[in-house]
């Protein structure tokens, strides 16, 4: 490998350079001829939609993937990051998109992870480092819990972590911010700028303008596999964060618009009289090993409106949409649809009443993988008129469906056969979405639906609630992203160890009353 | 009937406990690393067969027990390098590739002992014991259990060692989680494949070593079809372990002393019919699975061949 | 013409199947007729291996296993072509089904009483590796030997295990375990099984720091004893599968079932160096007595029988 | 990124569509015999070593498995009791069941069968008979199956442990149900009855091939056709696939699991009957041919697709009848036909993984 140190474009400056990288998958280009530098002393966010090839890119950097075409640089030199491994020999350390602990292990011996095999695992030299990392972090970070008892907001704590304790030059983090709370994700932020003034070099993956705004020095971003534009960091320190925002979204919509994320304020007059759609008294349900309960929850949704649950991940909101779809056994209290008790019914009896629950995990449950996209729109449906009849599968009734629905959500899909596991994951939230919001619902149940969508996504995702809603559906919307709720609800009630410790009604000061609820405040 | 139960054939029949429980120990011990590892081993009978006939070419070619027991483990290591190059580097599917080298080296060893043994069926001497001062004179249990060939407490102390290796050491906690989230352990920079191959080839000397133990010390000649299941036992024992060394050890006790007491049985004259005392360890294994079966944890990734950068 | 012979397992044995195979050459040399051999068959369906032999052109088929008495009559009857059939005496079928139910009884008494008699430690034992009647029928006669001999000897019988068959170290761990309830001498009958009782015998001592002794059935296994084989009671199936050539040529074939038995010695006691010449006169005089009719002995053939007489021998 | 509107073209088959079948057929069949040849080479260098010479042995397999009147009977009689077995392994390998109990259950099934079918006729019009005998021993193969389906169904214990102990254990107990309850008074020999030939299924036209090959060929395209294109299949398949999502999806999951071990032990309790009813006539103490174990190969290279199992057990049947006759007039033991399915079932799966490498790398 001769010295490339001449090479046009490349700056001495520039830890890892990518040169017209592509990387094909079968049926799809994810990355098109992409060029890239990476320095140090910089944040690098890339943006852009979901299936625009972010992720892909990672891959290639941190030795998941091999390019088919194209060159990358490593401090100049002409590198092939043949395997993980030889990613973090050269200093690339990654927070992963999807989680990569192993469940079965505490965090201590996750962090081991990776040491010489011989060795016994050094845990006394980890909890110096971690104690010393921690600290620095304010977080805490309980090194002998297993990671299957941890929250997925914890575990996204966890492999940030790991990435601090291999000292790498280049921390990548792929929406690592999805699963934290407000304080965390600004924290996050402050880290991040202090480990540049440091040296390390960092690329941040976001759907979040505003973060990429607010913790970034330059912007990339990526679209349908192509890198569509640039904003260096000379420009970028001289925009404010408003005219940021803008460039970004012409750069990724090519069209004008202030700050797409802005509140439109609901303006929905809710017929107060109207009789409950959903009433849940007192439901309980009981802890196990690693999973909170539930204890007297109680609430009323009426036609039209938009009753938001939140608060800090794990505290119990999964536990709440199973035990409300019948998917976890409730060990008391009542659940009533349209005022007949549905807390005996099973969970395919409640969705035949109109009680649908988007899961927030798409891959885990929400889909199968393996299974063709169009199949998995009817997961729900197996068996039903028009698309089983006598029992027999109508492949053109499902197809002729399918097409519709993938057209109507704007599902990216190279075709219908396609295993639904190989989409990116916004658009198989697409599929999801489309699947719960079918005929005859009632009452819908979102668990985090806009969680790893990009913003476009993120706000057809959100008019959708809100046109659902309009339709007289109540509808519950379970999420750690505060704005999303301010943005949306009615009411908003706040979750704390498995108990509502408040509701509030989304008026002027929801914003200060909710924030003091969830850090265990009276509102 | 006190007569026919002496100090002697008590001892004799714990002895013989132990004996038959050695093969299948080591067969679940191994069986064990590779589901560990995340890889289903159905081809161990296979691996068994393979040590058991080359154990036994060793031994009596060599007049060396050692010889015998080396070159049974390097047997299992062969097939078991079949298995993790072509289940393990280039994931075909496990079951087919378990049961085909099963199949295969079931009849190769029938094949090869057909024109090398089947006229002169050669056997071993005796082999030697290892007596452990002391201990082998408590009555009954010093016999039965302390005047063992040297390689029975190797394999006792393989027990405990890999109890060590699973919860001490960093290999143990790569082949954990090569089994529970194998892309977890390749983007903390540890080779998968590299990995589970060293699972599957450890499973095969062990295997091997189990097969060898069997023909040199068990029978002391080899025969076709020798192993008898005993690999699929070590498959069972291995998974209702759940991952502990010292629950196969247990294991394949219950089966040693249940086999031993159908003999007793019988030589007790207890009028059971002989096929009904047969299924004794079975039966017991089941009660087992039923009692104490649920939730035997596998390891998720169990089965699934790794390969890298695929969803 | 050719005769061909089934075998479900190969001729090299020391056993029934290499004994089969053996008398089937011998006879067929001994007529002039060429002999055709299916070996290692298995214990499945036969009736493909059956129906080709008939139809390459052989005259008579020996299914030479008890598994093959169902497959035997019908392909006999399928093809006309004729078919021996052991272990049915009933199945006789003129000029289609013959039958030779062998059984070793006489020999396996005489066994007994030579056991009984060489026993140092007054106790010997049976180790079989599965219970099908021909072989029940010579652990009981053993046992009446042994009884006859000398009731206070005592009697120890044992299964292997499951599948046996090919349990070499399941032979050698229960031949152990019945050598150290006190056993000196060993009745041993089972396939590969056997080869491991063999080697528990050798490498075994008895209670006494003495040598422990083998007694076979069937075969010979002389080429490959290493001096502690006491005897066997050997099957000659020759004279048998000679008389079903003659009554084929005949056209009596399918009336009568053939046997074996001490007298014309197509059953006799295997004389090994380990037998005393006093004791073997003794064996030979008890023979000709068990000839003459004077000491009757009758097969016992179920399972239920044979352990009901250990019991009572125990006891 | 190649594709910017969603593409949806699933429906709209391509024109050439009759060509490109074509071309698939041919593709598929040069995948299937490639491989075999290939197997039967490195088979013929192990003949080769032994003193064999292998061409003779190869013209044997094929005259007498294939190509010869009396031997193509043959193998199309072994080939029923294997393709309910398929059958049945295709239900739970598509349902996410590893069902290694299949020798258990075939031979309960077997010894039932053996047990009643001569009792019947005796009493009823044949065919009705046939048909008792045979639900009987689907059924009591379901009931061998029922403690590692409620195991799993609501233990969650892993199935590959129970189902290959209750295939040891159901080996012992059709030995039990042999010797001391449905023993044939009538001989010495430890067996059932013995249903007379005219009275077990009819054989086919003027051959030797038994009508239980027309049963089983329509079980498995019936178990075929049902997995793919009905509403059960589909919710079987989900739960084989992911059983959270099934859970998900509302589906009675343990009810969905325990109907899988009925069908998959019910096939495989059929299997024996048609055995025993179609061919044997009686069942034997300590007959086990032990079909299961060559079986589950066969189907996962069949991918599970009931066609596809029909033609691998088409060639197991082969190999096993042809490979008998040769290895007899050649004097090669018996065992070496365990050698070569070994080696044809290895060098498949090889050259379908090569397969399926090229496409992708074709596609990308
Ligand atoms: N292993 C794979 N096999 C097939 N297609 C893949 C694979 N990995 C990614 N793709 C496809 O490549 C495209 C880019 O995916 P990628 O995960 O990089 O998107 P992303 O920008 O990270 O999206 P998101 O914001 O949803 O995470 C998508 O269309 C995806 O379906
Ligand atoms: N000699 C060995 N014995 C047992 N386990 C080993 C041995 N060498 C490596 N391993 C294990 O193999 C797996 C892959 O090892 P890894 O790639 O870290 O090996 P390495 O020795 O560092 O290799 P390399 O020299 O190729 O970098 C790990 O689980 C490691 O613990
Ligand atoms: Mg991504
Ligand atoms: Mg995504």
């Amino acid at each position: 490998m001769g010295s490339l140190s001449s090479l046009p474009g490349a700056d001495k400056r520039d830890i890892v350079v990518l040169e017209g990288v592509t990387k094909r998958f079968p049926g799809i280009v994810a990355n098109d001829s992409i060029d890239l530098s990476i320095r140090p002393g910089e944040v690098h966010v890339l943006l852009g939609e979901n299936g625009a090839g972010k992720s892909t890119l990672i891959g290639m950097l941190s030795g998941l993937l091999q390019p088919d075409e194209g060159r990358i640089l490593v401090d100049g030199k002409l590198t092939q990051i043949t395997s993980p491994r030889h990613a973090l020999a050269l200093g690339i350390g990654t927070v992963f998109q999807h989680m990569m602990l192993v469940p079965a292990l505490t965090v201590a011996e996750n962090l081991l992870l990776g040491g010489p095999w011989w060795q016994r695992p050094r845990t006394e030299e980890l909890e110096a480092r971690v104690a010393e990392i921690t600290r620095s972090l304010g977080i805490t970070v309980k090194l002998h819990a297993k990671v299957s008892e941890l929250s997925l907001g914890e575990q996204q704590q966890v492999e940030i972590l790991r990435a601090m304790v291999r000292n790498s030059r280049l921390l990548i983090l792929d929406e690592s911010t999805s699963m934290l709370t407000p304080k965390g994700i600004d924290e996050l932020g402050t880290l991040m700028r202090r480990l540049v003034e440091q040296g390390l070099a960092i690329v941040f993956i976001t759907h979040k303008l505003k973060e990429a705004a607010a913790f970034g020095d330059r912007i990339s971003v990526l679209k349908l596999g192509r890198k569509v534009g640039e904003i260096p960091s000379e420009r970028f320190r001289a925009l404010g964060e408003q005219e940021i925002i803008s460039e970004i979204v012409e750069l990724m919509f090519g069209k004008q618009k202030d700050d797409p994320e802005a509140v439109e304020c609901p303006i929905r007059t809710i017929c107060v009289e109207a009789a409950p759609l959903l009433q849940v008294a007192d439901l309980a349900v009981a802890p196990t090993d690693n999973t909170p309960g539930l204890s007297s929850i109680s609430f009323d949704i009426r036609p039209g409106e938009i009753l938001g649950i939140a608060g800090i991940d794990g505290n119990g909101q999964k536990q709440l949409a199973e035990a409300l779809a019948g998917q976890r056994v409730a060990t008391g209290g009542s659940v009533r649809l349209e005022g007949t008790a549905i807390e005996m019914l099973s969970v395919g009896e409640r969705r035949q009443r109109g009680l649908r629950y988007l899961t927030d995990d798409r891959l885990g449950e929400g889909t199968v993988g393996t299974f063709p996209v169009s199949i998995n729109f009817f997961l729900k449906q197996v068996g039903a008129a028009p698309f089983w009849r006598n029992g027999f599968e109508q492949r053109a009734e499902i197809d002729k469906r399918a097409a519709q629905l993938v057209r109507e959500y704007d599902v990216r899909t190279p075709s219908l056969k396609t295993p639904v596991g190989r989409l990116s994951g916004g658009n198989i939230q697409k599929v999801l979405l489309a699947r719960e919001l079918a005929e005859g619902a009632k009452v819908v149940i979102f668990n985090k639906p806009t969680y790893g969508l990009d913003l476009a996504n993120t706000l057809a995702s959100r008019q959708r609630i809100r046109d659902t809603a309009a339709r007289g559906l109540a509808i519950l919307l379970i999420s750690t992203d505060l704005e999303e709720l301010l943005s949306m609800c009615d009411r908003i009630a706040v979750i704390a160890n498995g108990a509502l410790v408040g509701t509030v009604e989304n008026v002027d000061d929801a914003r200060t009353k909710v924030g003091r609820l969830m850090i265990g405040l009276a509102a | 009937m006190t007569g026919l139960f002496s100090e002697v054939f008590l001892s004799a029949l714990m002895f013989g406990a132990v004996t038959a429980a050695i093969p299948l120990l080591l067969a679940g011990l191994g069986e064990q690393m590779s589901e560990k590892a995340g890889v289903l081993n159905i081809g161990i009978e296979g691996m068994m067969l393979a040590g058991a006939y080359l154990g036994f070419v060793g031994a009596f070619y060599s007049g060396s027990l050692w010889l015998g027991f080396l070159t049974g483990a390097a047997g299992g290591v062969v097939v078991a390098l079949i298995m993790a190059l072509l289940c393990v580097r280039i994931g075909l599917n496990q079951i087919v590739i378990g049961i085909a080298l099963t199949l295969g080296l079931e009849g190769l060893t029938a094949l090869l002992h057909h024109f090398q043994f089947s006229r002169s069926y050669p056997r071993l001497p005796a082999a030697d014991a290892t007596v452990i001062p002391l201990l082998s004179d408590i009555p009954v249990f010093g016999p039965a259990f302390f005047k063992h060939h040297l390689i029975v407490y190797l394999a006792l102390a393989l027990v405990f060692a890999m109890g060590y290796l699973y919860r001490h050491t960093q290999l143990g906690l790569n082949l954990q989680a090569a089994g529970d989230k194998p892309a977890a352990l390749d983007v903390a920079g540890i080779d998968v494949i590299k990995t589970r191959t060293i699972a599957v080839l450890t499973t095969g000397a062990l295997a091997g070593l189990g097969g060898a133990y069997l023909a040199n010390v068990g029978a002391g000649l080899f025969i076709p079809f020798i192993s008898n299941g005993a690999g699929f036992l070590g498959i069972v024992l291995a998974m209702l372990a759940r991952g502990r060394p010292v629950w196969v050890l247990f294991g394949a006790l219950l089966f040693g002393v249940c086999l031993s007491l159908t003999t007793a049985m019988q030589v007790a004259g207890i009028n059971i019919p002989t096929d009904v005392i047969q299924m004794l360890p079975f039966l017991a294994v089941m009660i087992m699975l039923v009692l104490f079966g649920r939730r035997a944890s596998l390891p998720a990734a169990l089965g699934i061949p790794y390969e890298r950068g695929t969803r | 013409k050719s005769i061909a012979i089934l075998t479900p397992e190969a001729g090299t044995d020391y056993g029934w199947n290499q004994q089969g195979i053996d008398a089937a050459k011998a006879a067929g040399k001994a007529a002039g007729v060429e002999v055709v051999v299916a070996q290692g068959l298995g214990y499945g369906d036969v009736r493909p291996t059956l129906r080709e032999l008939a139809s390459d052109g052989a005259s008579l088929l020996i299914a030479h296993a008890s598994g093959y008495n169902t497959s035997g009559p019908e392909i006999a009857k399928e093809l006309k072509v004729p078919v021996a059939i052991v272990d049915t005496p009933s199945g006789l079928e003129k000029g289609l089904v013959a039958d030779y139910t062998l059984s070793g009884h006489q020999g396996a008494y005489l066994a007994g009483r030579l056991a009984a008699k060489m026993s140092r430690s007054k106790s010997v034992g049976i180790v079989v590796s599965g219970e099908p009647p021909s072989w029940n029928s010579q652990s009981a006669a053993f046992a009446q030997g042994v009884k006859a001999e000398n009731p206070e000897v005592k009697i120890t019988y044992a299964v292997i295990g499951p599948a046996a068959y090919s349990d070499a170290a399941g032979g050698k761990r229960v031949t152990e375990s019945v050598i150290a309830s006190g056993a000196d001498i060993i009745f041993g009958q089972g396939n590969g099984s056997s080869f491991g009782m063999l080697q528990a015998v050798e490498t075994t001592k008895a209670a006494d720091g003495g040598k422990v002794y083998f007694i076979d059935v069937i075969g010979d296994k002389t080429p490959i004893d290493k001096g502690f084989l006491l005897s066997s009671v050997v099957w000659n199936i020759e004279p048998v599968y000679a008389a079903m050539i003659d009554d084929l040529k005949a056209d009596t074939f399918g009336t009568k079932s053939y046997s074996i038995g001490l007298k014309d010695d197509s059953v006799k006691l295997l004389k090994t160096a380990a037998i005393p010449d006093n004791v073997w006169t003794e064996i030979q005089a008890l023979r000709d007595e068990v000839i003459s009719g004077k000491i009757p002995v009758e097969p016992v053939y179920d399972a239920a029988d044979v352990r009901a007489l250990m019991t009572s021998v125990a006891q | 990124m190649s594709i910017d509107t969603p593409t949806v073209n699933a429906t709209a088959l391509d024109p050439t569509s009759a060509a490109a079948a074509r071309r698939d057929i041919l593709h598929k069949l040069l995948m299937t015999l490639g491989p075999i040849l290939a197997a039967l080479v490195i088979a013929g260098c192990i003949l080769l070593a032994v003193g064999v010479d292998p061409l003779a042995y190869y013209g044997y397999v094929l005259e007498k498995g294939l190509f010869s009147p009396l031997g193509i009977q043959q193998t199309l009689t072994r080939m029923a009791p294997l393709l309910f077995l398929a059958a049945g392994l295709i239900v739970a390998f598509r349902a996410g069941t590893w069902n290694l109990g299949g020798d258990g259950q075939f031979l309960l099934g077997a010894v039932t069968a053996a047990a009643s079918a001569p009792v019947f006729v005796q009493l009823m019009p044949a065919w009705l008979a046939l048909i008792g005998s045979f639900l009987i021993a689907a059924v009591v193969a379901m009931i061998w199956s029922l403690v590692p389906a409620l195991l799993r169904a609501y233990q969650g214990v892993n199935e590959i442990i129970t189902t290959l102990m209750m295939t040891f254990l159901g080996t012992s107990l059709a030995n039990v149900l042999v010797k001391l309850v449905f023993r044939d008074p009538g001989t010495t020999v430890p067996q059932t009855r013995t249903l007379p030939v005219e009275d077990r299924l009819p054989r086919l036209f003027d051959t030797t091939i038994t009508s239980g090959l027309l049963l089983g060929l329509a079980a498995i395209i019936i178990v075929h056709l049902v997995m793919t294109r009905t509403a059960f299949g589909l919710k079987l398949r989900i739960v084989g696939a992911n059983p959270r999502a099934a859970i998900h999806a509302g589906l009675g999951v343990p009810g969905l699991t325990i109907a899988v071990f009925a069908i998959s032990a019910g096939l495989a309790g059929l299997a024996g009957a048609v055995d025993i009813i179609g061919v044997q006539g009686n069942v034997r103490a300590d007959w086990n041919p032990a079909y299961g174990l060559a079986v589950i190969p066969a189907v996962f290279l069949a991918r599970m697709n009931g066609f596809a199992a029909i033609g691998f057990v088409f060639l197991l049947s082969v190999l096993s009848i042809g490979g008998e006759s040769a290895a007899r007039r050649l004097g090669v033991p018996n065992h070496f036909t365990l050698v070569l399915v070994s080696i044809v079932l290895i060098v498949l799966a090889l050259a379908e993984y090569v397969d399926h490498r090229y496409n992708q790398s074709r596609k990308a």
